[in-house]
């Protein structure tokens, strides 16, 4: 498979994330942050509880939600106000597919983000056929996207944004849905990646390959850095909780 | 829209929900009936001190609500305006808010199964002449639930949209949002079904 | 028995939300608004007796006091108003409007959708309308109709909107379109 | 935790599933089976790949969508014909969320299955407050379901259907959203559990407590019988597909 992404990103790219006091609300609740933070990487994990506020992380650092204060770059991009930069800089992927499947056919909706970037309609068409094609998934090119089971419809997601080509992925709990052919599949894809990737998960196990690890806990940064001891002490909290018998609190 | 629930809970919440219907029919009435400027300005104050006694919190999600309603505050105060009526204008307009403010906060503080207690009552006797009540009760349901869903799933489809493309959605995501509603609404049918559907109440 | 209740429950929010679009109230009390489009949808999609109920359960709502009418009006006010005309015609209009298209086969859907439309929309719509305009203002039938008039192209272009999305979502979810279920 | 669903059930309760030459269709394509079984169980794994018909088979259990041709009968009720049996029968757990909860707020939601078995209003908010606090969710009762994340969804559909007690209950991907704690305690409470389970998942490793498991493959059974040796063969065939280069196909 050769799933590099772009020429410009021959060389191993690392991606710099710099919020400054940001925190997001919904509804006039602090849901995250304020969190500061100054990080490059080229594999980030964030790890957390259920409501810890990984998603609103991922849309925060995609620019889909106004930081309620402070800034959120990623590579010196705003990328809430810049929208056309952040395009180029990041591409997300949610947590539930059917908050991102606009389209009624997958090639539709593989092709709709490469018109945005500019591409003629049919060189669209045809780039998202070789995206398919790549993913071995040519056969589906005219299916109804209401056809598929939850775990296909993850992957035609995934394959949206990797047809746009950003140079930094958001990936919100990728894994959650797939089975393990193709989630090592995708692993072994991400790993030839040669963007940055921000990988969201519950599981400690999915985050092995990153760099350094965000851990959240309720809307705060509960810990980060180096990957093996974040995860070793996540891993130790969540095991003394597991014991317990209290079932997640609704964060705040 | 309009919120079904507040951030908060409320005295309010404990009140009976067919007081609160009812105090809102009156305070309708009396609003469309009265027509003087001082009264609707008394009004609107009053209407803004029941706002403030639940806290902060409460006031501030439950002004952001009401500000939907600027464009047609708007267009009424110029019209006024232009046609030299303002006195007019303003009552049009307190009128309004007032009444919005009113079902708004009974909205906010009373739990749509207790609303629909109040429908039930009143539904009763025709359910001789054949009506499902069971039906109509879930279906009333249904609307206060798909009316902030719809709006949900626009923010999200123009979320996604916004997530691939530097133009606004617009127009754009009415066929999407509709598809997506059709398909939502076909869900919560199976769900339904999965729980007992439409079928008459059994004792256990 | 569950789906229609769904699909008549996601119609009443429809006209509901439709109600925020922003719109303009012409100096005699009347708006101008997009729920007149959910109205023509009620029937075009639903068909007659679906589409009738979906309008029915949305006034229900409405005169409990939640202020879903566009302008964010509601509760029993509303019904003996200057619109109430109109409020009663919504469910003739959604009624007609949908028998038109579950008879009317042998065209292409676009434009049945579109004609019936405009005869449920606005031939039996206003002719609610105009009388309750009259009772309630004091003014004859033929100044009511003038006053009426205003909406006209309005009106057809919501018309031709409703007759443009039936056809599409026909072709994208035919399961869908209760209107011509069954045969 | 005392979670025990009702007294008529003391004993370890079993069921028993009977298909008889049962296909499911989707637009006229043959999604599922013809399958023909019957299988008496207290713990039932059902395993397979994405788009597999796992999903497809849940609904056909609980008596959602009508069999193209044969029946489904569970503990000899037909679940598609018979509803009022159907649903002390069974009680299904949707893979999406969102797929799932109908009412605005937490207790309006694990409240209204409750009414449907035809409890009155006050008694029925009484014992989905009671549900609540089993789980130690007391503080979500008046939560609205919007505010929640997704893990946190999962759990409020899934205290719906045990509140309302069914003699077996179908799980469809029970843990794909949920964090490790919350995960441990499901467990814990399913271990618990004295009615039947059917659980559905692409990941062997949730199924570990099942007596047998079925393995389904574009709509067949590919294998069913012993936990651990349907397991073994799973992980095995799972392990060779993942180490070739296609990504799941599409069934069919
Ligand atoms: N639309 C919303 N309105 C109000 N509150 C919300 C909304 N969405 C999320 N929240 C709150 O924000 C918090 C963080 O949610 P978020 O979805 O980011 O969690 P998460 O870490 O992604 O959880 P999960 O692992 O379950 O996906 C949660 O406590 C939730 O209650
Ligand atoms: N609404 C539908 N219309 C047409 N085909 C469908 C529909 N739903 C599912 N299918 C097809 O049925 C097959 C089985 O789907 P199902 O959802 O049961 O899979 P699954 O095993 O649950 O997969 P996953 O692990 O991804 O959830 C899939 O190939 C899918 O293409
Ligand atoms: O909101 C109300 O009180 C009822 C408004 C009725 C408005 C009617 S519907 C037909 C015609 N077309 C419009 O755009 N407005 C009027
Ligand atoms: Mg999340
Ligand atoms: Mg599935």
């Amino acid at each position: 498979m050769d799933l590099r992404p772009a020429e410009h990103m021959q060389e191993a790219f690392s991606a710099q994330l710099t919020l400054v006091d940001t925190s997001v609300e919904i509804d006039a609740r602090c849901v995250l942050g304020p969190l500061s933070l100054d990080l490059s990487f080229r594999r980030l994990g964030v790890v957390g509880r259920n409501g810890s506020g990984k998603s609103t992380l991922a849309r925060l650092l995609a620019g889909l939600i106004a930081p309620a204060g402070g800034t959120c770059r990623l590579n010196g991009v705003d990328v809430y106000t810049d929208r056309r930069a952040a395009l180029r800089e990041v591409g997300i992927l949610f947590q539930n597919p059917d908050h991102q499947i606009i389209f009624p056919t997958v090639l539709e909706e593989v092709a709709f983000g490469l018109t945005q970037l500019g591409r003629k309609k049919a060189q669209a068409e045809r780039d998202a056929l070789a995206i398919l094609a790549r993913f071995g998934k040519s056969d589906w090119a005219q299916s109804p996207v209401s056809s598929l089971s939850h775990g296909q419809k993850h992957l035609v997601c995934l394959m949206s944004i990797v047809a746009m080509a950003p140079k930094v992925l958001v990936l919100d709990e990728p894994f959650a849905g797939l089975d393990f052919p193709t989630k090592t599949q995708l692993s072994r894809y991400l790993r030839l990646f040669d963007g940055a990737v921000i990988h969201i998960s519950h599981d400690p196990s999915d985050l092995q390959d990153c760099e350094s690890v965000l851990w959240l806990e309720k809307g705060q940064i509960a810990r980060s850095g180096d990957t093996k001891s974040v995860l070793a002490q996540y891993l130790e909290a969540m095991e003394t909780l597991g014991a317990g018998d209290d079932i997640s609190d609704l964060s705040r | 829209m309009i919120s079904l629930t507040s951030p908060v809970r409320t005295r309010a919440h404990d009140l009976p929900a067919a007081l609160k219907l009812g105090a809102l029919l009156v305070a309708t009435v009396v609003l469309a009936s009265v027509s003087n400027l001082w009264f609707h300005g008394a009004v609107f104050l009053a209407v803004l001190g029941l706002y403030i006694l639940p806290g902060r919190l409460f006031f501030s999600v439950g002004i952001r609500r009401l500000f939907i309603l600027w464009p047609f505050v708007a267009g009424v105060l110029i019209w006024h305006f232009a046609i030299d009526a303002m006195a007019e204008g303003a009552v049009i307009t307190l009128r309004m808010v007032s009444a919005v403010a009113l079902a708004n906060l009974v909205t906010m503080t009373t739990r749509l199964s207790d609303m629909m207690e109040v429908v039930h009552k009143l539904t009763s006797p025709f359910a001789r002449l054949g009506l499902n009540l069971r039906a109509l009760e879930i279906c009333l349901a249904l609307v206060i639930r798909m009316i902030p869903v719809l709006g949900q799933k626009g923010q999200l489809l123009s979320q996604s949209w916004r997530a691939r493309s530097t133009r606004k959605p617009r127009w754009r995501i009415v066929l999407p949002l509709a598809v997506c509603a059709l398909d939502d609404a076909d869900r919560v049918a199976e769900a339904l079904r999965a729980r007992g559907g439409l079928m008459d109440v059994q004792k256990e | 028995m569950e789906k229609t209740v769904a699909n008549v429950a996601l119609f009443a929010a429809l006209i509901a939300v439709l109600g925020i679009v922003p719109n303009i109230t012409l100096g005699f009390g009347v708006p101008i608004t997009a729920q007149s489009l959910g109205i023509m949808l009620c029937g075009t999609i639903l068909g007659a007796r679906r589409g009738a109920m979906a309008v029915l359960v949305f006034l229900l709502l409405v005169a409990l006091g939640l202020p879903l009418l566009s302008g964010g009006r509601g509760g029993l006010g509303v019904f003996v108003g200057p619109t109430s005309g109109f409020l009663f015609g919504w469910v003739a209009a959604a009624f007609v409007t949908g028998l038109i298209v579950q008879k009317w086969r042998q065209a292409p859907l676009t434009l049945v959708a579109s004609v019936a439309s405009i005869i449920g929309g606005i031939g039996v719509l206003y002719a609610f309308g105009i009388v309750g305009m009259s009772v309630v203002l004091g003014k004859s039938l033929s100044e009511a109709t003038l006053l009426v008039v205003a909406f006209i192209p309005g009106d057809i272009a919501k018309a031709i909107i409703a007759g443009l999305l039936t056809a599409s979502l026909a072709r994208a979810r035919p399961a869908s379109l209760l209107s011509r279920q069954g045969v």
